[in-house]
């Protein structure tokens, strides 16, 4: 076969025997297949992370490691809580009434979010905010189903948010996969990926069901108990090698600062 | 020459006082911009509480010595443009440093944390920083200029740089405010004052669905937490200049207030009614519109 | 649609018309002429809008079937071009070069159906699924109810009911 | 003595026995030959010597016995003397160099030659009319003779084309002498002239007029002088060296011989026959690209300024032979030396020059003619120039002087455009395979040993002409000396002619530091101290640097003498010879060639406008003290200001005049870049310094000028901030901001108050120190990173920190933020302001203020900040010896930061002597005006508490942070592909030029480019004349004769 | 009665007239030299007619003329000397001129002068 330009698939001609397969009302595809699929695809790494020979402007060459040279390698940590508890309840106190939600809307969910933000809901007075990067905000709603691209996304984001850090899983879709329960490309539990403090269920659910979520996240909050940062570090090579078991083209550091 | 240690007492209660009133001055600010969309609005202590959260955040990241220095240079411009600024005329107590330079100290000073916040925001390498920089930087050469203008203006009108000096004429009575002896400056002036608070319609400087709020895309936890407060003393410091060149000053803390909040407003009202403009719009805009009028004032002062 | 079809017809060995709306019609011709059509009715009549570009998988038949559909914009009609090309290693040419859009409706359906588009510019990049392996998805003979089972971790107690009869139940307990 | 008569003698004996002489016998003829040669030579040395060494009397021979009108009768003066000697020596030199030639041409080429060279004396010494017609047509045989001593077969034509003219000419020239003899009955020359009466009118006058009209001819005006280029394109480099050199001068003398009997009408027609010649000569020479035809044009055109100032005499008085004669031996040295020297090179472009590149002397001598034949210091048709300029402008003849200067600076451009493609380019022909060593030139003693005679002469008549001129020998100056010592030892490694010179530089200003006063101190520390400083950058260059250290040494002492000279002439020669050393050092640069002649261009175009002011100031007076300027009187006074001002001008490089700056700047060599940006465009202030603190503010037609020069500052300063804002290159970058700089500094100076200058002088010694630190600083990366487009580099501040450091300095220093030194400079400008009257042009200087922040954040942001690209991640630091300097700037920008009045003190107490008002009051720390007042020390340590106290804070608060890399950042959910593609460098400023770009319209380039192309295309339009038919050069001539006829009837 | 000399010099003027004009208008070498010849033939009557003085005789001092009366019978003897000196030089420019019209034959094989144009501009 012949290989494209900068691509980074190569196929190779194997045919791959097919088993029957079932159509959508679970009766069996007729058995000869006129023309199965008969390709299977390598998967190479991205041609920017790879390793490569660079001539400096004094002639002497030196190698490249992109994911080495230009990223942080070091892995997360657990960040201990403030040394007084009253400090630390001080904190917790103005975590919960300072909430600031990263801009993503990872699905359809997002545009029940929108409301919160109008004079009907006005989720303002609750200290509740929107901030356009992940470094500024500490709750990052994950608004419906997540999509393996997207959740490729996601994770970049919620690791470059700051601790302490909250994620709100938003619609059934986190939940179980909800409606798309058999799709062959979304994830069915978020919390296998990402630490959850808070689901709110419901297809959609309403702006009031997402005020009680984040006032239960509140709560949490409040009470010390919403660590979920902490736990992402904790148990970082479980979340990883779930999120590697799904992401097959895994391109960047595992842990992005 | 002795020093007057008390001075430095006497400095931390005008910031102290500063902070507090631009912390809730904002919030109010905010909740106003909120009535005029028919919502509540946030709590008037919240800016408490978004400051308190970002100090204590447990994690944090360095790009580099800049990065880590940016805010820095960002608090050290609005406290030390506060400080060189005597905020309440007449008041021993409320001079502050001000014996360190005058009109044009406070004129350039304001450039110190613009610059080292660039600087810091350049290192942490995120594009959207970068253009956020070059739009801020484009836009203040053309909304600086009437200001400058103005500023002159004033000078040329009293004869003097110094603050107390501009003050103490103005001090006279309600028509001797510079406002209504030379309306030309003051217009320019405040058509300026538009260009520099970051509101709209001249905030296409942070943007942020566009380029992710621009400059400080990348500070979070104690680096946001130094620009939270400058946030709070930076424009309150910026304002004394104003009121002190333009509006007669103020002598006592509560006609601060009062003075502080009512040109604030100005800046608030225009920016809850009008959309924003992109940057060589804003450009033309005081060009067109902001310096003629300054040009006229220097020329018929 | 009629004229047009006449006129297209003297170039091409076209199939039967199929006139959905008076405003849109369907015509299935050989993979050779399709070329030919579709230059002739971009330049000569008009249609200049390429509207999409998809497949249907005719499983049973072994066959996939490409459908170009092209808009009138000022007579607000559109007409589209069906062309079936065999299931087994499906090729075909690709039209980045009239319409630089096609290039990414092709790279889509290469990556759904497998569908090869040799020469069309980046069309082997990934495009929704990021480090897909196996077989494209929209493939009929592609189980996505397996895939789903065997490759996500799935909560278990979910229950499917069927919306009819449970917003019965919900709304009407006594029963109707 | 031997009598002169032994000149023509020998030559004549020797012809006569060379034809007795087998014609095998070459050897023996060539020795023959040299011999008489060199026997005519030492006839004429010993007059000369005998002239110069004793107030001897002219002396008449006669050779018949008896005196004129009866005899022919010759006549040996000092100025006769000089010019056989000169005619003897180049035949003699020529002979030498025509070796291999005469040999195989054997006798009777050599018989030529003597007679030619003896023809030419003839002409130069006798007095006598017919016997001149002799001389004349015994020359024009020889020539035509010895024309075909060239290889060129198309010198054929050439040598015809010649006879045809001289054919019409002798027909002239004869019917000429036959009726002023009938009228005057004498065919002496003096005799003739003694009876100017009787050829006034009449027969008389026509005769007069066809005997001079006829020897013009001879002198090839234009454009009767197609024939004349054409031999001088064909014949033997050799005789062209004689035909350009000798038969020019002879001629030349002739006329001025004659001329006395056409009367006092015909010196107008002199002058203007001769400044046509060279007006038109050199814009012809414009588009050639032969080079010996460029010769001719700019021989021809140099005769003719040569007959222009023969026609001036009555104005010359004492002068005239200082003059005429300083013009004359420049032209024939210089001419004599190219032409030999293109012998040496085989392909006739331009660019084939660039063969002469294997030998650095014979470049020396390509260079040392160039500057000979434009007038520059210190050669002497540069005392021939001033004095000239003097004595035109002391008669008011400033359009004859105009027309001089325009016609030289024309001259100058495809000179240096000549010098530029021999420096840099290609040879054209590289393209057969490896150059040799020596390829392209053919070199011999023979031909070295006239070459070398040439060089000599050039520098020994500087040294005569310097000597004679009575103004201070310049070639004994200390400094240029010093200098031209370099040239002698440049065989030294490079890093100990370094310390020389910077022992040389420190070691002259210790030596007179305490005869400045403080304002020419500031400049003295400037240039001798602040040059020391860069100069330690230049430790970094290893190897020998061939030609670095004289032109970086004449550089400085141009300025060193410029701050020196207390007279017009002393600060002139300064002027040129600063200007001289800084295009040799900018011509350095890789790919400077453009830039390095526009900056020439401009700078002798200023240099020119300041001579003329000079003059004009002058009225004629021998001296001209600087502070004489004062005293210049109302009606020439603002024209004096307006002519020094543009000269002036175009060294700041002020809007309108400044294209030159950029490419010049950015392309120069690392340790150039600062020495011509941060030392050299102070001399430009410096002037305008002693300008206005000699005549203060004048008024032209009610405009006051210092207004005028207000608008230029504040404009410079507007487009050279908003130019710099768009370039790509960090050297055109600082390049862009010094225009702005000195446009700033202009502006300070011009506003004529007390705290304006003290502005302009802060702004100077600012300026020096953050221009030079951030040149050598980017020059550092440059280095480093093999680039100068910012987009390229981007995040080195982890790898070079010293060099971020001093940009940062640098940039703080120059946006005038508070705590560093700039900002005194604008507490400064804004007092300077309040106390002047000036309004409008303030609006222009604030709307520039902050334009310097955009382009000064892009440089460092795009250079230091931002993504690290792959080929950058091993750089290393800028060298130690480039650091270094920069680091010692860091140190005095601080430290002027905290003290200013360190420096500034003193210049604003000296500054009340000329604005005893509104100085600042120096209490104690605070510094106060009489508006506002300001305590850098209190500033410094607030600041500098407050920063400390927040970063204390925050390291406490943030002590656990965690360092990251530079992809690490929120990209959107995405990760930054490549540092190349996350790097926001290019085209930076873009929504800026969408709203002010309009601004940057090149319209200075466009004008000067339209200029240039206008000179061009006229200049290559009107040499079509030319049509190289013999035919139409004869109806050129007679087209001449007749208009000149018709002119002199209408005068 | 029309001077003998000022017929002599009419003639001579209009001999170099005749010499220029084709001097000017013949494009052919050879015939350029014999122009110039003709107008050398015409300056050097010009140069004898000034010379002559009615009703004397040539200024050579033998026995007719002694050297005693010569003043007062011989005619200017200085236009002779001269005629003789450019009788003389214009033989050796008109030969040299035939030289160079020869050897531009040889290397072009035209006489044309048109043809040697190569150098110009």
């Amino acid at each position: 076969m012949k290989v494209e330009l900068e691509s980074r698939i190569v196929e190779g001609p194997e045919v791959v025997g097919v088993e029957p397969a079932l159509d959508l009302q679970g009766k069996a595809l007729p058995a000869v297949q006129p023309g199965a699929y008969s390709r299977t695809v390598t998967l190479m790494p991205r041609a920017e992370l790879e390793r490569r020979m660079v001539k400096g402007p004094d002639g002497v060459e030196f190698e490249v490691e992109p994911l080495r040279d230009y990223y942080c390698e070091a892995g997360p940590t657990v960040m201990p809580a403030a040394y007084l508890k009253i400090v630390e309840d001080l904190f917790n106190w103005a975590r919960s009434r300072s909430i600031w939600i990263l801009g993503f809307g990872t699905g359809c969910g997002a545009i029940e979010m929108r409301p919160l933000m109008t004079p009907r809901f006005d989720a303002y007075r609750f200290g509740i905010q929107w901030r356009p990067t992940p470094r500024q905000a500490n709750l990052f709603v994950i608004s419906g189903y997540l999509s393996v691209k997207t959740l490729k996304r996601a994770i970049r984001c919620y690791e470059q948010m700051q601790n302490p850090k909250y994620v709100v899983g938003l619609g059934s879709c986190t939940i179980n996969g909800g409606m798309y329960w058999d799709s062959y490309n979304t994830i069915k539990r978020l919390d296998d990926y990402l630490p959850v403090d808070v689901y709110i269920a419901g297809c959609m659910p309403r702006p009031e069901a997402l005020l009680q979520g984040f006032e239960d996240l509140k709560k949490l909050i409040r009470a010390g108990k919403a660590e979920g940062a902490n736990q992402y570090a904790e148990r970082f090579d479980w979340y990883k090698a779930n999120q590697k078991q799904i992401i097959h083209d895994w391109d960047m550091p595992d842990y992005n600062w | 020459m002795p020093f007057d240690w008390m001075k430095i007492p006497y400095a931390l209660l005008t910031l102290f006082i500063v902070f507090n009133f631009g912390m809730l001055l904002n919030a109010l600010i905010q909740k106003i911009g909120a009535r005029v969309g028919r919502r509540y609005g946030v709590p008037i202590w919240q800016n408490y509480a978004d400051l308190i959260k970002n100090y204590g955040l447990r994690s944090s990241i360095t790009h580099g010595v800049m990065y880590y220095l940016g805010p820095v240079f960002r608090l050290t411009g609005g406290v030390g443009l506060l400080l060189f600024v005597p905020t309440i005329y007449g008041s021993e107590m409320f001079s502050n440093l001000s014996f360190a330079g005058d009109l044009i100290l406070a004129l350039y000073f304001v450039f110190f944390g613009t610059l080292g916040m660039a600087l810091g925001a350049g290192e942490s390498g995120h594009p959207n920083a970068a253009i956020g920089i070059t739009r801020g930087l484009s836009q203040v050469t053309a909304a600086e200029l009437p200001f400058a203008l103005a500023v002159f203006s004033v000078a040329l009108q009293y004869q003097t740089f110094s603050i107390t000096d501009i003050v103490a004429v103005q001090q006279a009575g309600f028509t001797s405010w510079t406002l209504f002896t030379n309306p030309l400056a003051v217009a320019a002036a405040m058509l300026s004052f538009l260009g520099s608070m970051m509101r709209p319609p001249f905030d296409v400087v942070l943007a942020p669905q566009e380029i992710p709020i621009g400059p400080p895309t990348e500070y979070h936890s104690s680096y946001l937490a130094l620009m939270q407060t400058n946030r709070a003393i930076f424009p309150i410091a910026k304002i004394v200049l104003y009121m002190s060149l333009f509006f007669g000053g103020a002598a006592s803390w509560p006609v601060f207030f009062l003075k502080v909040f009512a040109i604030y407003m100005v800046s608030v009202l225009v920016g809850v009614a009008f959309p924003r403009f992109r940057v060589e719009q804003s450009i033309r805009w005081f060009l067109i519109w902001a310096v003629p009028l300054g040009v006229l004032s220097i020329v018929l002062v | 649609m009629r004229e047009l079809y006449a006129r297209l017809k003297e170039r091409c060995a076209l199939g039967e018309l199929t006139q959905q709306r008076p405003n849109l019609g369907f015509v299935t011709l050989p993979r050779e002429q399709l070329r030919q059509a579709l230059t002739h009715l971009r330049d000569s009549e008009g249609y200049t809008h390429l509207v999409l570009l998809t497949a249907v998988d005719w499983l049973e038949d072994g066959q996939f079937q490409l459908t170009y559909l092209l808009s009138h914009r000022t007579q607000g009609r559109d007409f589209g071009l069906r062309v079936l090309i065999p299931r087994m290693d499906a090729e075909m040419d690709s039209i980045h070069d009239l319409w630089p859009t096609a290039a990414t409706y092709q790279r889509e359906l290469r990556e759904m159906f497998g569908i090869q588009f040799p020469g069309s510019p980046g069309v082997n990049d990934d495009f929704i699924l990021e480090g897909w392996t196996g077989m494209p998805p929209y493939r009929r003979d592609f189980d996505t109810k397996r895939f789903s089972e065997e490759n996500y971790n799935h909560r278990p107690g979910r229950e499917t009911r069927d919306p009819t009869t449970y917003m019965k139940q919900q709304l009407y307990p006594g029963g109707l | 003595m031997v009598s002169a008569l032994y000149i023509l003698a020998a030559a004549l004996g020797a012809a006569f026995l060379l034809g007795l002489l087998r014609e095998e016998r070459r050897g023996l003829a060539y020795g023959l030959t040299l011999a008489a040669l060199g026997f005519m030579t030492w006839v004429s040395a010993t007059w000369v010597w005998a002239f110069a060494t004793t107030a001897l009397p002219p002396v008449e021979i006669f050779t018949a016995g008896t005196p004129p009108p009866f005899a022919i009768n010759l006549r040996m003066g000092m100025g006769e003397a000089a010019l056989t000697l000169l005619v003897n020596l180049v035949g003699l030199a020529s002979a030498l160099y025509l070796k291999e030639t005469l040999l195989q041409l054997g006798r009777r080429a050599m018989a030529v030659l003597l007679i030619a060279i003896m023809a030419l004396a003839g002409l130069i010494l006798t007095r006598d009319l017919f016997n001149l017609f002799v001389f004349m047509e015994l020359m024009a045989i020889s020539t035509a003779g010895l024309i075909l001593l060239s290889a060129d077969s198309r010198a054929l034509g050439a040598g015809f084309k010649y006879l045809i003219v001289s054919q019409v000419v002798s027909v002239l020239l004869l019917i000429g002498i036959i009726f002023a003899y009938h009228v005057t009955g004498t065919l002496n020359i003096d005799g003739m002239a003694q009876a100017p009466a009787l050829l006034a009118t009449g027969i008389g006058a026509i005769a007069a007029f066809l005997i001079l009209i006829a020897l013009i001819a001879e002198l090839k005006p234009f454009p009767a002088n197609g024939w004349a280029l054409d031999i001088y394109e064909s014949a033997h480099p050799a005789y062209g060296a004689i035909f350009s050199a000798a038969s020019g001068a002879a001629v030349i003398f002739a006329v001025d011989k004659v001329l006395p009997i056409g009367g006092a009408a015909w010196l107008p027609v002199a002058t203007g026959v001769g400044i046509a010649t060279f007006l038109f000569s050199n814009l012809l020479a414009l588009p050639q690209t032969n080079d010996r035809r460029l010769l001719g044009y700019s021989s021809v055109g140099q005769i003719g300024l040569v007959l222009a100032v023969v026609g001036q005499r009555d104005v010359l008085g004492e002068a005239y032979g200082f003059i005429a004669f300083g013009l004359l031996v420049s032209n024939a040295v210089a001419k004599a030396g190219l032409f030999w020297l293109s012998g040496t090179i085989e392909q006739r472009g331009l660019t084939a020059w660039a063969v002469l590149r294997q030998r650095p002397l014979a470049l020396f001598a390509f260079v040392t003619f160039l500057c000979v034949l434009v007038g520059l210091p210190p050669f002497p048709g540069f005392y021939a120039k001033w004095e000239l300029a003097r004595l035109l402008a002391g008669e008011g003849r400033m359009a004859l002087l105009a027309a001089i200067l325009l016609g030289t600076l024309i001259e100058a451009g495809y000179l240096f455009r000549w010098f530029g493609y021999a420096i840099k380019r290609e040879p054209e022909a590289a393209a057969e395979g490896p150059r040799m060593q020596g390829a392209g030139l053919a070199t011999g003693w023979n031909r070295a040993l006239p070459i070398a005679a040439a060089l000599v002469a050039a520098w020994g008549l500087g040294f005569l002409w310097g000597d004679l001129s009575g103004r201070g020998n310049l070639l004994l100056a200390l400094p240029l000396l010093f200098a031209l010592a370099f040239l002698v030892l440049d065989w030294l490694p490079a890093w100990v002619k370094n310390t020389l010179a910077i022992g040389g530089l420190t070691g002259f200003f210790l030596l007179t530091w305490q005869e400045y006063d403080p304002l020419r101190l500031i400049f003295a520390a400037i240039f001798l101290i602040g040059g020391s400083v860069i100069l330690l950058a230049s430790y970094e260059t290893k190897g020998r640097r061939i030609g670095f250290y004289p032109s970086a040494m004449l550089m400085y002492a141009g300025l060193v003498m410029l701050i020196r000279a207390t007279d017009a002439f002393g600060f002139f020669a300064a002027w040129e010879l600063l200007t001289l050393g800084s295009y040799f050092l900018i011509l350095r640069g890789k790919h400077s060639e453009p830039h390095a002649l526009s900056y020439i261009l401009f700078s002798l175009g200023g240099a020119f406008a300041i001579l003329a002011g000079f003059a004009l100031a002058g009225q004629g007076a021998v001296h001209l003290p600087l502070d004489g300027l004062a005293k210049v009187a109302e009606p020439l006074a603002p024209w004096v200001f307006v002519l020094l001002a543009l000269g002036f001008m175009t060294k700041t490089a002020s809007v309108g005049v400044h294209i030159w700056l950029p490419g010049a700047h950015a392309e120069a060599e690392t340790d150039v870049s600062p020495m011509v940006s941060g030392i050299l465009l102070k001399a430009g202030l410096y002037g305008f310094l002693v300008l206005l603190m000699s005549m203060g503010s004048q008024r032209l037609h009610g405009v006051e000028l210092t207004h005028v020069l207000l608008w230029i500052g504040a404009l410079s300063a507007l487009v050279g901030n908003l130019m710099a804002v768009f370039q790509e290159d960090a050297k055109r970058l600082l390049a862009y901001s010094s225009i702005g700089q000195m446009g700033y500094a202009l502006f300070g100076l011009a506003l004529m108050n007390h705290l304006g200058w003290l502005m302009a002088i802060m702004f100077i010694i600012n300026h020096y120190v953050y221009k030079s630190m951030l040149f050598l600083s980017v020059g550092g990366v440059a280095k480093r990173t093999g680039t100068r487009d910012m987009y390229r580099m981007g995040g080195l501040v982890k790898l070079m920190p010293l060099s971020f450091i001093a940009v940062l300095i640098g940039i703080i220093a120059i946006s005038g933020v508070p705590p560093l030194s700039g900002f005194g400079g604008r507490w400064i400008t804004y007092n300077a302001l309040l106390d002047s009257e000036v309004r409008l042009p303030i609006v222009i200087l604030f709307l520039a203020g902050p334009i310097a922040f955009l382009y000064l954040f892009r440089l460092i942001h795009t250079v230091f900040l931002g993504q690290l690209k792959d080929e950058h991640r091993r750089i290393k630091e800028a060298p130690f010896w480039i650091v270094l300097p920069q680091m010692i700037y860091v140190a005095v920008l601080l430290v002027v930061a905290v003290v200013p009045g360190l420096v500034l003190r003193h210049v604003d107490n000296y500054l009340d002597r000329f604005f005893p008002q509104g100085g600042l009051e120096w209490t104690g720390t605070v510094i106060s005006s009489n508006y506002g007042y300001w305590n850098p020390i209190s500033i410094m340590v607030i600041v500098g508490v407050i920063f400390a106290t927040l970063f204390a804070w925050l390291l406490f608060v943030n002590r656990r942070a965690q360092p990251v890399k530079q992809f690490n950042i929120v990209f959107s959910g995405e990760r930054p592909f490549r540092p190349e593609t996350t790097h926001f460098a290019w085209n930076f400023f873009a929504p800026y030029r969408k709203a002010l770009g309009f601004l940057t319209t090149p319209l200075a380039t466009r004008f000067w480019e339209g200029i240039t192309d206008l000179l061009h295309n006229a200049g290559d339009l009107v040499r079509r004349l030319y049509t190289g038919n013999g035919q139409t050069y004869a109806y050129h001539l007679l087209a001449f004769v007749v208009a000149v006829y018709l002119i002199r009837l209408g005068a | 009665m029309v001077d003998i000399s000022l017929i002599a010099m009419a003639t001579g003027f209009v001999l170099i007239l005749i010499g220029l004009y084709g001097a000017l208008t013949n494009g052919n070498l050879l015939r350029m030299i014999v122009a110039f010849t003709v107008a050398d033939a015409g300056v050097n009557l010009v140069l004898v007619s000034v010379g002559y003085m009615r009703g004397r005789t040539a200024p050579i001092l033998d026995s007719a003329v002694p050297a005693a009366e010569a003043v007062a019978r011989i005619i200017d003897p200085v236009p002779q000397a001269l005629v003789l000196t450019a009788i003389v030089i214009g033989l050796g420019v008109t030969a040299l001129m035939l030289a160079y019209a020869y050897r531009l034959y040889e290397a072009k094989g035209t006489l044309d002068i048109a043809k040697f144009s190569e150098l110009k501009w």
